[in-house]
């Protein structure tokens, strides 16, 4: 198992800068994905690990060995690429069996260990058929054991889910997080999904305009984003700006809606402008005058109610402030009812402004 | 509009296709019929044949245009001078004479008669107005006819009347009018071959040859200075000695046998220096065939560039203008070879009998007969007189001594010591196919090789 | 969408409708056929119909008969003639497919002046043929200017010494024209297939671990052969007919097929007008049985690679 | 340890993959040399009056001689009437414009229908139509020139446009075909959905819509038929000449270093390169090789 290593890593174009020194290390046998919006730079970074683009500076490093100088062909990585690329004018055993014939491997050796990787994707069947008669789940996994069977050091996948249906991407996530745990080969995936980023990583980082703005797992970056862009992007719609007051071992935010209590800031300084961050399955909601107790106890009125999936969604006003809440509970609430919320202070995760 | 008219014009030749070639009786147009009968019979005042010019407006004339001289002086000296008359000239510049012949033939098959071709008139000689004429496609006997007429000796007594009433030995039956004169000749540039260094003959040539091989070439015939050439090397190695007299008998007078006999060292000649002219002995691995090129531009070309010394072709005064005009070099001189003889004839103008504006084209062969105009030809390209010069008056003759170019190197008396007459047009063909099969492909034997050749002709 | 609609009052349109959609597909086609058929196949009919005998128009008509071709193809110096036609016409594009493959692979990298590349290596395949001859005779005869450089230098000391690339049987001079012209030609068409394809499986071969020839060979030619066998099929067709260059800077006799056409048709002797029909219709026949050996051959090979 | 020390260091490296190797730039300086260099001797020449072997440079130039001569030389000759190459100029465009426009005309039909519709015989006529790209030009041209004098279409405008037609419409209809492909039926059928009637449609969707493809076609056939030389040789009959044909008579002998054979074949490249600009400006790389199979 390889450990990667991006060391102060650097992409300049021609006028603008797509990777800005980032750092970031893949244990060996985990599962890092890459997070960031279209046109962030995780897919160059990922391309410079492939050596399909030179980094300007920095360095890119196998068990602390640097590839930097090192061509593609010979850095034994395997890449799923967005759109799979399989070789349409290969059958599916040509192409599953393509890394093998380059390397010289023996005609037979070739022939057991296509049919190996095949059973593991469950293709066994359609090894005569070409591309463009496989449906998109079978590309992929075509492309995902293309990749494989070479026993890469490093495997990246750039958006390998994108390209399918809800259902088959449930599927193939499943899937990828089953083979990648069983073969362990150290894998840099790359999404804009958080959701497939949260399911499959060991390790998520975030990115933003080339930089690496939050590296961590995926408990962290979800509940405790360290900006503003990474919590929207995390999908936590609940932001609470106020002034913060840092004594011993808590501090309260001054917002709007009165004092807050926060866990966590003891790293804050005291008179900061600051965000608190809320994720709105972690906000309690009861009748008024009910069974919540403890400080963050606001009262307010439901503003709107979406039902969706098992759960449902309120929008509260409360004192200035508008609070999106889930709630998983058989309760409802009609909208214009009186309502309490509280949230935890554990819950409440603030970061500077 | 386009497309109707195309959609029309297709179906009008997708049922020529289907039906196969048209054939109908030649049906002249009436007008033009009646004027060519008046014509000739010489029942129109000059006046009326003006007048007749000047309706119909135009005149389209057929000539070699590969030449920039006279392609200028056709468009500045004849080109207004026909507009005087009231007439257009629309020149087509061929590459190759028989073209204009081959539209009369194809007009001619297709039921174009009088008054219906496309052509009035083409600068033609030899073989093409034996085609011409031996299908019956002349305008008629129209030279003696007009006003200028009277600068040409037209009378069969006089020996004078010769060059005007045979043309390459068939007689012309007034049916073709003299508009220029030409001379084989030789130029070398003393730069590169002193003027004592130049063969002077053709045993003088092979000699010279094999001492430089590459250095001289001949145009390919069948392009009339090849054919030239090759004629030359005949009368030179006819073994009567007569030279050039046996030539003149029609084909069928001198029969398949004599002309085997009296051709065949010259034939050998020429197969003997094929090594050693430019390009030949072998150099290309295709068993060496020589260059021989297509025109007289790819000659003046190879002498130009310095791959030969000496470059063989018509056109008396032709050194003279080609210095004048930058293509040769100053050191560029005219030398008299061979020695046994260098053909002069005289070229002319010719009607087709279906030309559309038959009186503009007598109007043109009349312009083109003018003493004016024949000294300025002279004059500015260097074209030798058509018209007989001592029909002209004293200043005009003086005139012509004053503007003729110079002959670089040699004299008129040299040069008239040596001049001899063209080949009977009915063996061109015969001398042409000669070579192409003997010299060229080398198909048969000599004598296999004649007998196809008249059998073709 | 009116043929679904027979309701009583529009029967008689749905009628015309249909009428007219039988018609729709000839009507539309018609004008091309016509004028194709015509034209090309009308002249191509005559042409056959001449070299068997049947031309009332120089007075023959001995139609069928086989003497034209018999004479033709014992003809002396004729089948040297269809040698050097093969030669003229395969030697380029085989040579020219190469030299554009790779140069279109060039064009696909990042270079300085690549714009101007573009632009300027595509002028050959705008001006006529001619204009490649004419710099070839200006550049390449024995008293070209490299012929003189040459002689300037101290090199030769004649035009004899300088090798012989135009006016000769081995057809350098023509075999330059056509490259000159054609490189170009097939570049652009290999280069827009490429960049059809993108990049990003040579990539993925790379990252399969596909060295730079491996890939070119198993990933990227295959991908571009469809566009490299209609360039080919174009190039050999053209050189395989084409006159004037032979023409001019050719060795003379003997010529290659389309210039002994002419030469034949040019000739005093009428009669030999029906054998360069004859020629004529053998280069047309010969051209074709090559070009569609060559594309069943393609068909087979990727067939038996198993791609439709 | 000495790679964790390589690590720290940051290096400005080219991407390789990418960039042109030392060959790569030999072989494609070389093609600019090829293409552009043979012109400058070329342009020479058109400027020389007297160029013989073995002048490097002309031993006299053109301007030099041109007050002394009696009969215009090189370029005074070029641009005089009496060349014809301005009338030949002239005649190229006229008939490669009406040829285009035919051309179109008789094509966008049948590449409408290649395109969308199914029907028995269609690889038939495909077929059909691409046989004028393979037989060579000569066949026809001999095959047709007898039928052409004896119609009097030898020797006019309309017999050089309707040969022309022959190697321009098989590249038309292909290029035209590739349009009506990636044309979607699904604008013409919004189109009559919203009430326009089939004309209506042609004009105010369909056609815009193929416009700068039937523009990539035009060009294409104004290209073709400016750079034909035999069949116009043959038909034209030297009554009617283009450049092609004008340049042929300069230099079917073997031109040399002729200065008026130079500047002709100086001036027949004019319009190709302003149509190498044209396409340039307007046309992608794709669409302009659609109709060579690409």
């Amino acid at each position: 198992m390889t450990e990667l290593r991006l060391a102060a890593l650097v992409k300049e174009f021609d006028d603008f800068t797509a990777v800005d020194h980032i750092d970031l290390t893949v244990a060996p046998g985990s599962l890092v994905a890459l997070l960031g919006p279209s046109g962030c730079g995780k897919t160059t970074t990922l391309r410079m690990v492939a050596g399909l683009e030179h980094p300007t500076a920095g360095d890119v490093l196998f068990d602390g060995e640097s590839v930097v100088g090192v061509p593609t062909e010979r850095r034994n990585i395997g890449m799923v690429f967005q759109r799979y690329v399989l070789f349409p004018h290969m059958n599916v055993a040509k192409n599953v069996s393509f890394g093998l014939r380059m390397r010289r491997v023996s005609a037979t050796e070739i022939e057991r260990k296509v049919a190996e990787v095949l059973e593991v994707v469950q293709l066994q069947d359609l090894a005569r058929r070409f591309p463009s008669q496989l449906s998109g789940g079978q590309q992929q996994r075509v492309a995902i054991a293309r990749t494989v069977i070479t026993d890469p050091r490093v495997l990246l996948m750039d958006e390998p889910l994108s390209n399918l249906d809800a259902k088959l991407r449930e599927e193939m996530r499943a899937f990828i997080t089953r083979l990648q745990r069983q073969l362990g080969i150290t894998t840099l995936f790359v999404t804009h999904d958080q959701v497939e980023a949260i399911e499959l990583a060991d390790r998520i980082g975030v990115m933003f305009d080339g930089r690496l703005v939050q590296f961590g797992t995926p408990e962290e970056i979800f509940n405790r984003p360290r900006t503003k862009r990474v919590a929207d992007f995390m999908g936590t719609n609940n932001l609470i700006p106020g002034r913060l007051d840092v004594q011993r071992d808590a501090s309260t935010l001054v917002s709007v809606a009165g004092p807050l209590q926060c866990a966590s800031g003891a790293h804050h300084v005291s008179g900061e402008d600051a965000i608190a961050t809320v994720r709105p399955e972690h906000i309690d909601i009861g009748t008024p005058n009910g069974p919540l107790q403890g400080p963050n106890r606001f009262t307010g009125r439901i503003d709107d109610a979406v039902y969706y999936g098992g759960t449902l969604t309120y929008r509260v006003v409360a004192d200035g402030l508008s609070l999106q809440v889930r709630d998983r509970s058989t309760r409802r609430f009609a909208v214009g009812e009186e309502v309490t919320v509280h949230i935890d202070p554990s819950h409440l995760w603030v970061f500077p402004e | 509009m386009t497309t109707i008219r195309s959609t029309l014009t297709l179906l009008l030749i997708a049922i020529a296709m289907i039906v196969g070639h048209v054939h109908a009786q030649p049906q002249g147009d009436p007008d033009a019929e009646a004027f060519r009968s008046a014509f000739l019979a010489g029942d129109l005042s000059w006046d009326a044949v003006l007048e007749r010019a000047a309706a119909e407006g135009e005149v389209v004339w057929a000539h070699w245009g590969g030449s920039e001289t006279l392609n200028t002086w056709i468009d500045t000296v004849v080109r207004p001078a026909l507009a005087e008359y009231g007439v257009t000239l629309r020149t087509s510049r061929l590459t190759n004479t028989r073209d204009a012949v081959d539209l009369v033939l194809a007009e001619a098959a297709a039921g174009r008669g009088v008054g219906q071709g496309s052509i009035d008139a083409i600068w033609i000689n030899g073989e093409n107005f034996f085609t011409l004429s031996s299908q019956g496609l002349n305008f008629g006997s129209f030279a003696d006819l007009v006003p200028n007429s009277q600068y040409f000796h037209f009378d069969t007594s006089n020996p004078a009347s010769g060059p005007n009433l045979f043309d390459f030995g068939y007689p012309t039956n007034r049916e073709e009018i003299p508009w220029s004169g030409d001379q084989y000749m030789c130029a070398i540039d003393t730069a590169r071959l002193e003027r004592s260094e130049a063969p002077a003959d053709f045993a003088e040539l092979e000699a010279w040859l094999r001492e430089n091989p590459g250095r001289f070439t001949y145009v390919r015939p069948p392009q009339y200075n090849g054919n030239t050439f090759v004629q030359t090397v005949l009368y030179a190695h006819n073994p009567d000695g007569d030279g050039y007299v046996s030539f003149q008998n029609a084909a069928d007078a001198l029969g398949v046998d004599e002309f085997i006999r009296i051709t065949q060292p010259g034939y050998e000649y020429l197969q003997r220096i094929e090594p050693f002219l430019l390009g030949g002995g072998g150099s290309d691995g295709m068993r060496g065939s020589p260059i021989y090129p297509e025109d007289q531009n790819g000659l003046e070309a190879l002498f130009v560039n310095g791959e030969i010394d000496m470059a063989c072709q018509f056109g008396m005064y032709n050194t003279a203008v080609s210095i004048e005009t930058g293509r040769f070099a100053e050191t560029a001189e005219n030398v008299i070879f061979p020695a046994q003889g260098m053909i002069k004839n005289k070229n002319f103008i010719g009607v087709p009998i279906n030309a559309p504006n038959p009186a503009a084209a007598m109007v043109l062969a009349n312009v083109l007969a003018s003493p004016e105009n024949q000294i300025s030809k002279l004059g500015t390209i260097g074209y030798v007189l058509g018209i007989d010069a001592d029909l002209l008056t004293a200043e005009q003759q003086a005139e012509i001594d004053a503007v003729a170019p110079s002959l670089v190197g040699i004299t008129y008396d040299e040069l008239g010591a040596v001049t001899v007459p063209d080949t009977n047009a009915s063996l061109v063909d015969v001398i042409e196919g000669t070579w192409t099969a003997f010299i060229e492909r080398r198909s048969g034997s000599f004598e296999d090789s004649v007998r196809a050749a008249f059998a073709d002709r | 969408m009116l043929a679904t609609k027979p309701t009583a009052p529009r029967s008689g349109r749905s009628r015309r409708a249909s009428w007219l959609q039988r018609l729709y597909v000839p009507l539309m086609l018609t004008p091309v056929l016509l004028t194709i058929g015509v034209l090309f196949f009308g002249a191509l009919i005559v042409a056959l119909l001449q070299s068997f005998g049947h031309a009332p128009i120089y007075g023959i008509e001995e139609f069928p008969t086989l003497r034209h071709y018999r004479n033709l193809f014992t003809l002396p110096g004729f089948w040297s003639s269809v040698g050097l036609t093969f030669y003229y016409a395969l030697v380029p594009t085989v040579v020219g497919t190469i030299l554009s493959i790779y140069l279109a692979l060039m064009l696909r990298r990042r270079f300085r002046g690549k714009g101007l590349v573009q632009f300027v290596y595509k002028l050959p395949l705008m001006i006529p043929y001619l204009v490649g001859v004419a710099l070839t005779i200006v550049l390449f005869g024995n008293g070209g200017i490299i012929a003189r450089g040459m002689f300037a230098l101290g090199v030769i000391e004649s035009t004899r010494d300088f090798p012989r690339l135009i006016y000769s049987h081995a057809g350098w001079g023509i075999m330059i024209v056509y490259l000159w012209k054609q490189i170009p030609f097939t570049t652009l068409i290999v280069y827009s297939v490429l960049m059809g394809l993108g990049r990003e499986s040579e990539e993925a071969a790379a990252t399969l671990g596909a060295h730079r020839w491996q890939t070119f060979w198993h990933v990227t030619l295959p991908q571009i052969m469809p566009g490299i066998v209609s360039a080919t099929v174009i190039v050999f067709a053209f050189n395989f007919g084409s006159f004037e260059v032979p023409f001019i800077l050719g060795g003379g006799f003997p010529n290659t097929l389309p210039v002994e056409a002419w030469r034949a048709f040019e000739d005093a002797d009428y009669s030999n007008r029906l054998r360069a029909m004859a020629i004529v219709m053998f280069i047309g026949v010969l051209s074709g049985a090559v070009l569609f050996t060559y594309l069943a051959a393609y068909r087979r090979f990727e067939r038996l690679r198993g791609r439709q | 340890m000495i790679a964790r020390r390589r690590a720290g260091t940051t290096e400005i490296r080219r991407d390789d993959r990418d960039r042109l190797g030392p060959f790569g730039r030999f072989y494609v300086t070389f093609v600019v040399v090829a293409v552009v260099g043979p012109f400058i001797p070329l342009l020479i020449a058109s400027f020389a009056f007297r160029w013989n072997w073995p002048d490097l440079l002309p031993s006299r130039w053109w301007w030099e001689a041109r007050e002394t001569a009696r009969l215009p030389l090189g370029w005074d000759y070029v641009f005089s009437p009496v060349s014809r190459v301005l009338e030949s100029a002239g005649n190229t465009v006229l008939i490669a414009l009406l040829v285009t426009l035919l051309c179109t005309l008789i094509s966008l039909p049948a590449a409408r229908v290649l395109a969308r519709e199914r029907f028995r015989g269609k690889s038939f006529v495909e077929f059909f139509l691409l046989t004028p790209l393979i037989v060579p030009e000569i066949a026809v041209g001999l095959g047709i020139l007898v039928t052409f004098i004896q119609l009097g279409l030898a020797g006019t405008f309309t017999g050089i446009i309707l040969v022309h037609l022959i190697p321009t419409i098989p590249y038309m209809v292909r290029v035209l075909t590739s349009v009506f492909q990636g044309l979607s039926r699904d604008y013409e059928e919004q189109a009559r959905v919203l009430g326009a009637g089939p004309l209506r449609t042609m004009w105010h969707v369909t056609l815009p819509m193929i416009m700068p493809g039937v523009i990539a076609g035009g060009l294409f056939a104004f290209l073709i038929s400016s750079n034909i030389f035999l069949l116009t040789f043959f038909i034209g009959r030297g009554r009617i000449e283009t450049l092609p044909t004008l340049l042929f008579s300069r230099v079917s002998g073997g031109g040399a270093l002729d200065a008026v054979a130079a500047g002709v074949a100086l001036i027949v490249c004019i319009p190709g390169i302003i149509m190498l600009v044209l396409t340039e400006r307007f046309i992608k790389e794709e669409v302009f090789a659609k109709g060579f199979g690409g």
